[in-house]
């Protein structure tokens, strides 16, 4: 059953992620990807990390997706097509990736994973919550309050720009 | 004391008698053949009662008599609107996008059946009870706002592509709201679980529990909450007097009622978690040591006290709907990001204070 | 101002200028009758001379005398409540053409538009001069006494 | 369709065009507004009209007096009774007849009456206009007393017809006083419940204070007349300036604002009820006896030659009947100086930099009636 819907899954990426990249028309490019970040969502789900897949579902479905439509919402027609890709470019691109692939897969499968003991099922959110803040061993305190600092700055740094022309 | 009816030993006993016809590969696909169609029956009643249940509440309003002729009392008046919409004549205007145009209905609908999943009904009657059921909800509720993005840009329709971008501006903002407001409750019951909120509500909920604070937190609940349906007073989406019908402008016959459907489910679910999470779900009314009346509140099943609750919160939306005017854009983001926002962090920080001390009952 | 005072300063602005009385016996309404060339500085100074303020435009339209369009303005102050009918003789009834007063009256840049759709007065200087009751493709200018529309018109 | 231009710091925005009608719920009609856009803001309105032009000018000169009152009731359909007694009284005044005291005071409480349902009407779609939809059924319940007591006295609810050169058609019901009264009295109090459901709500004095502000002198240069250029401070009220039918024997006060913005509009119309009830208050005990037709005007009427004009005060502002007679039964020429005409095209610079649902606002506080603009 599971194998079953893995398998559902996983040709839903491979096959929505190839329509993303060849898509002429941005938003459905942009609607290929959500399919392709929900099936990843999917995934997470049945492997039982539902706190990742929710977070896969609210950033990214909810979050970075609706982002993408909305500038495309207020920049692009609806007859606007882009340029087709020339075929050296495209066969390049293919290249490319089926290099990287290949390097990917050898070392997925040249690595030895071992299981680390730690109890299969659902992580309790709480656990992922104080090691998140903790500063003690393993702890993610720092790293999260960069993250939070990168973000604000980002943030005020969009406002400004936004606020620059507008005076103008 | 009676304890509450619990239907886990249904939905067990229906299991057990799955896995000894069928091996487990097929138990599990019809369970979910099973809870599939029963939530769709359930959806597809609730939301022609609620269609009626407005429209009923709008004439009550507004001096008439609502629907009064199909049926007894106009009972049947959704189900004869159902069946011309069902009937109706598809149009897709020659410009459109018509992949993402016939796509958008789907992905709204799918988007608030995704959450209606984890609503816990009664004791036992919940289709999937994870770990991180109230994320999961906020979670799959979000991806609802894209369907009205891509049906507003794909119609090809000004209107709609204008009504598209208010709703996505203003679905995004109060969302952050919306989860803040429930923060509160999860850090007093300790649990994004929906079971263990409402386990935690069992000697009295939350609203009544957590003092002013939650109070206010369920007030920001409900604004937000209304918000992010799209319902008067922030229809601005829909705006009828402006944007003749906003993001479904273009949409006719079964996928416009799959729009409608989709904003009832989403009432409903507003609805649901706020009744579980701020007014104890399922849990009896009862009042302190008043072992009499707690019992007699104890007889009524908890099915019909979790659709008590929920009717309750559908009312109040539905009273702002029938008598506010409408906000203008710029106000409706001000109120968030200037007054919703920095109420909620405060009540926020407020809450956990409380929760650290243990101020609550 | 009364009528006799007013009569003397505007012959004194244009002395060829004619007068008349119109209206019924209780209210009596001064009219100005002048030349389409003297009409922008005659409205000018009623819109601004003290004792005048002749702010208030409440209505423009034109009449077709069989000789000559005769454009009718109606002129009040918004503070003293005084009337005054200005009135331009245009004599050429091929090419009627008269000065725009949208500038000195806001309103009467719409009113001018309608006479303009169903006169044929082209007024000058106006900044959109558009038909604005009727197609941008109608023929002929229907409120003149020559107009006839075989097709959709019943005579009585 | 879409423009692009090119602003100064190199990015590309575009203006964008959107028409609004001439099917739209809330252009109250076959009104067609092409909106310049840029995002929500309004660059420009050009209303374009003439969608529910009949001609009527063109018809009068060929029809007799008496049908020409027939015409006024289907220009501004909510102020019928005032278009029509504009034409009677121009027919009166030209004749030099004098009605009776008793057509006078008739003519005042109706128009007053058709004031008040008027305005009724308008509060109501004002509301819906700002997305509050219960308020039109509120004010289609108090509409409907009126139009019963229309229905008993004149024979119709909408285009009632009730004056005639020299009077009126006939004379009141003998329940029109108690009705009237009945009506009255019910009002009063309904009026504060319309304080409680809009004007006093917190949504609708955000959307409306200091928004779309027109000042007295814009007012005056567009020529705003009616309860839209009295919130602006000009003080227009063919009522109080130049009296006719009973309105110089009643006591009332012409309701002017200072601000001009769309909730001074508002606020003008509903203290103009306030008004138009103390109005029929003070008439409807006292109707004098007298004949109801004046016996000297004839069936076909011929008015001497000459020129005359006659304003009256319609729920919307001044209407006022240009006629240039050559002594022939029908006009050689007429005018009709609708108040919807010159109060539609201030819009455009009213709305100017404000957003979409303001405009709405606004053009639901200026009160435009389709036909009375293109009659």
């Amino acid at each position: 059953m599971e194998r079953l819907i893995f398998y559902i899954l996983a040709l839903t990426i491979i096959l929505f992620s190839v329509m993303t990249v060849t898509s002429r028309n941005i938003l459905r490019a942009a609607i290929y990807l959500l399919f392709v970040l929900l099936a990843t969502a999917g995934i997470y789900f049945l492997l039982n990390y539902n706190f990742l897949a929710a977070v896969q579902l609210t950033v990214y479905s909810g979050g970075v997706v609706v982002l993408i439509v909305f500038a495309v919402l207020l920049t692009a027609k609806i007859d606007h097509k882009l340029e087709p890709v020339n075929k050296v470019k495209s066969a390049l691109t293919a290249l490319l990736a089926i290099i990287g692939l290949g390097a990917i897969l050898w070392a997925v499968f040249g690595y030895n994973f071992t299981g680390n003991g730690m109890a299969e099922g659902a992580y309790d959110v709480k656990a992922i919550g104080s090691s998140l803040l903790s500063y003690g061993q393993y702890g993610y305190v720092l790293p999260f309050e960069v993250i939070s600092i990168l973000l604000l700055a980002a943030m005020v740094g969009a406002i400004m720009i936004a606020k620059r022309y507008k005076n103008d | 004391m009676k304890e509450p009816l619990d239907l886990t030993p249904l939905t067990q006993s229906i299991h057990d008698y799955l896995l000894s016809y069928l091996s487990p590969f097929w138990t599990t696909t019809v369970e979910w053949v099973i809870i599939g169609v029963l939530l769709i029956a359930f959806v597809a009643l609730s939301v022609m009662g609620l269609v009626y249940i407005e429209r009923k509440v709008a004439a009550f309003f507004q001096l008439r008599l609502g629907p009064n002729r199909v049926g007894k009392w106009g009972l049947l008046q959704t189900l004869a609107d159902f069946l011309k919409l069902l009937m109706k004549e598809h149009i897709t205007s020659k410009n459109a996008d018509k992949f993402l145009f016939n796509l958008a209905p789907f992905i709204i609908v799918i988007a608030s059946f995704l959450a209606i999943g984890a609503i816990p009904f009664a004791l036992g009657l919940q289709a999937m009870d994870i770990n991180i059921g109230l994320f999961y909800i906020t979670a799959a509720s979000s991806i609802g706002v894209l369907g009205i993005l891509i049906g507003g840009w794909a119609g090809n329709n000004k209107y709609s592509l204008i009504g598209a971008l208010r709703s996505g501006a203003q679905v995004v903002s109060y969302e952050i709201s919306a989860v803040l407001s429930l923060l509160t409750i999860v850090v007093l019951s300790g649990s994004l679980q929906l079971s263990t909120i409402i386990e935690s509500q069992s000697d009295g909920w939350w609203i009544f529990k957590g003092h002013l604070p939650v109070f206010i937190a369920f007030i920001m609940f409900l604004i937000a909450g209304t918000a992010e349906t799209n319902r008067g007073p922030f229809d601005l989406a829909e705006a009828e007097s402006e944007l003749t019908a906003g993001f479904h402008t273009e949409y006719s016959g079964i996928k416009f009622a799959m729009f409608f459907l989709a904003e009832y489910v989403n009432l409903f679910i507003i609805a649901a978690v706020g009744a579980t999470v701020f007014l104890g779900g399922w849990m009896p009314f009862h009042i302190g040591n008043w072992a009499a009346f707690n019992e007699v509140m104890n007889y009524i099943p908890p099915v019909i006290w979790f659709f008590f609750k929920v009717g309750f919160v559908i009312g109040l939306i539905m009273w702002f709907k029938w008598t506010f005017p409408r906000l203008r854009i710029d106000q409706l983001l001000v109120l968030e990001w200037k007054y919703l926002l920095p109420i909620n962090l405060v009540n926020l920080i407020v809450v956990a204070f409380i929760a650290m001390m243990g101020w609550y009952f | 101002m009364d009528n006799e005072s007013l009569k003397a300063k505007i012959a004194q602005w244009v002395p060829d200028a004619e007068f008349e009385e119109t209206g019924t016996s209780k209210a009596q309404l001064l009219n100005a009758i002048i030349t389409p060339d003297k009409l922008l500085e005659v409205a000018e100074k009623l819109r601004n001379e003290d004792g005048m303020k002749y702010d208030f435009m409440y209505c423009l339209t034109c009449v077709d005398f069989p000789e000559h369009f005769m454009m009718v303005y109606h002129l009040r102050s918004s503070e003293t409540w005084n009337e005054l009918v200005l009135k331009v003789k245009i004599e050429d009834k091929e090419k009627p053409e008269v000065e725009t007063l949208c500038h000195i009256w806001r309103t009467a840049e719409y009113h001018e538009r309608e006479v303009y759709d169903l006169f044929g007065v082209v007024f000058k200087n106006h900044p959109d001069l558009r038909r604005i009751l009727l197609d941008e493709e109608w023929e002929g200018y229907p409120l003149r006494k020559d107009y006839a529309d075989p097709v959709n018109m019943i005579s009585l | 369709m879409i423009e692009e231009v090119e602003t100064k710091d190199a990015i590309k925005t575009q203006e964008y065009f959107v028409n609004m009608g001439p099917q739209h719920p809330s252009t109250h009609g076959v009104l067609r507004l092409m909106l310049e856009l840029d995002g929500e803001i309004i660059k420009k309105v050009t209303p374009h009209i003439g969608y529910i032009h009949r001609s009527i000018e063109k018809m009068s000169e060929k029809d007799s007096y008496r049908q020409i009152v027939h015409l006024t009731d289907r220009m501004d359909y909510l102020s019928n009774h005032m278009n029509n007694e504009a034409v009677c009284l121009l027919v009166e005044n030209a004749l030099e007849v004098e009605v009776s005291d008793r057509v006078k005071v008739i003519r005042t409480i109706m128009s007053e009456l058709t004031r008040l349902s008027s305005h009724q009407l308008w509060w109501g779609v004002m509301g819906m206009d700002l997305g509050a939809l219960t308020t039109f059924l509120y004010a289609f319940r108090d509409r409907e007393m009126i139009n019963d007591i229309f229905e008993e006295t004149c024979g119709a609810r909408l285009t009632v017809n009730y004056n005639v050169p020299g009077g009126v058609m006939f004379d009141i019901h003998p329940n029109f006083q108690q009705r009237v009264k009945d009506f009255i009295k019910s009002f009063k109090t309904k009026l504060p419940e319309y304080d409680d459901l809009l004007s006093n709500n917190v949504i609708f004095r955000q959307r409306t204070e200091g928004v779309g502000i027109l000042s007295k002198e814009d007012a005056i240069s567009y020529g705003v007349t009616g309860p839209t250029g009295r919130a602006s401070g000009f003080s227009n009220d063919t009522r109080k300036h130049k009296p006719y039918s009973a309105y110089d024997r009643v006591e009332f006060k012409e309701i002017l604002m200072d601000k001009g913005d769309t909730f001074s509009r508002y606020k003008a119309r509903i203290l103009e009820m306030w008004e138009s009830v103390s109005i029929i208050e003070q008439l409807i005990d006292n109707i004098p006896e007298g004949d109801i037709q004046e016996p000297s005007v004839k069936q076909v009427i011929k008015l001497p030659k000459g020129e005359f004009y006659q304003s009256v005060e319609t729920a919307r502002g001044e209407l006022g009947v240009y006629v240039v007679s050559d002594g022939q039964k029908s006009p050689y020429r007429l005018k009709f100086r609708s108040p919807g005409f010159s109060n539609l095209f201030v819009l455009d610079h009213m709305v100017r930099g404000y957003k979409i649902a303001d405009l709405v606002a606004m053009m639901s506080t200026i009160d435009l009636v389709i036909p009375d603009i293109d009659r």
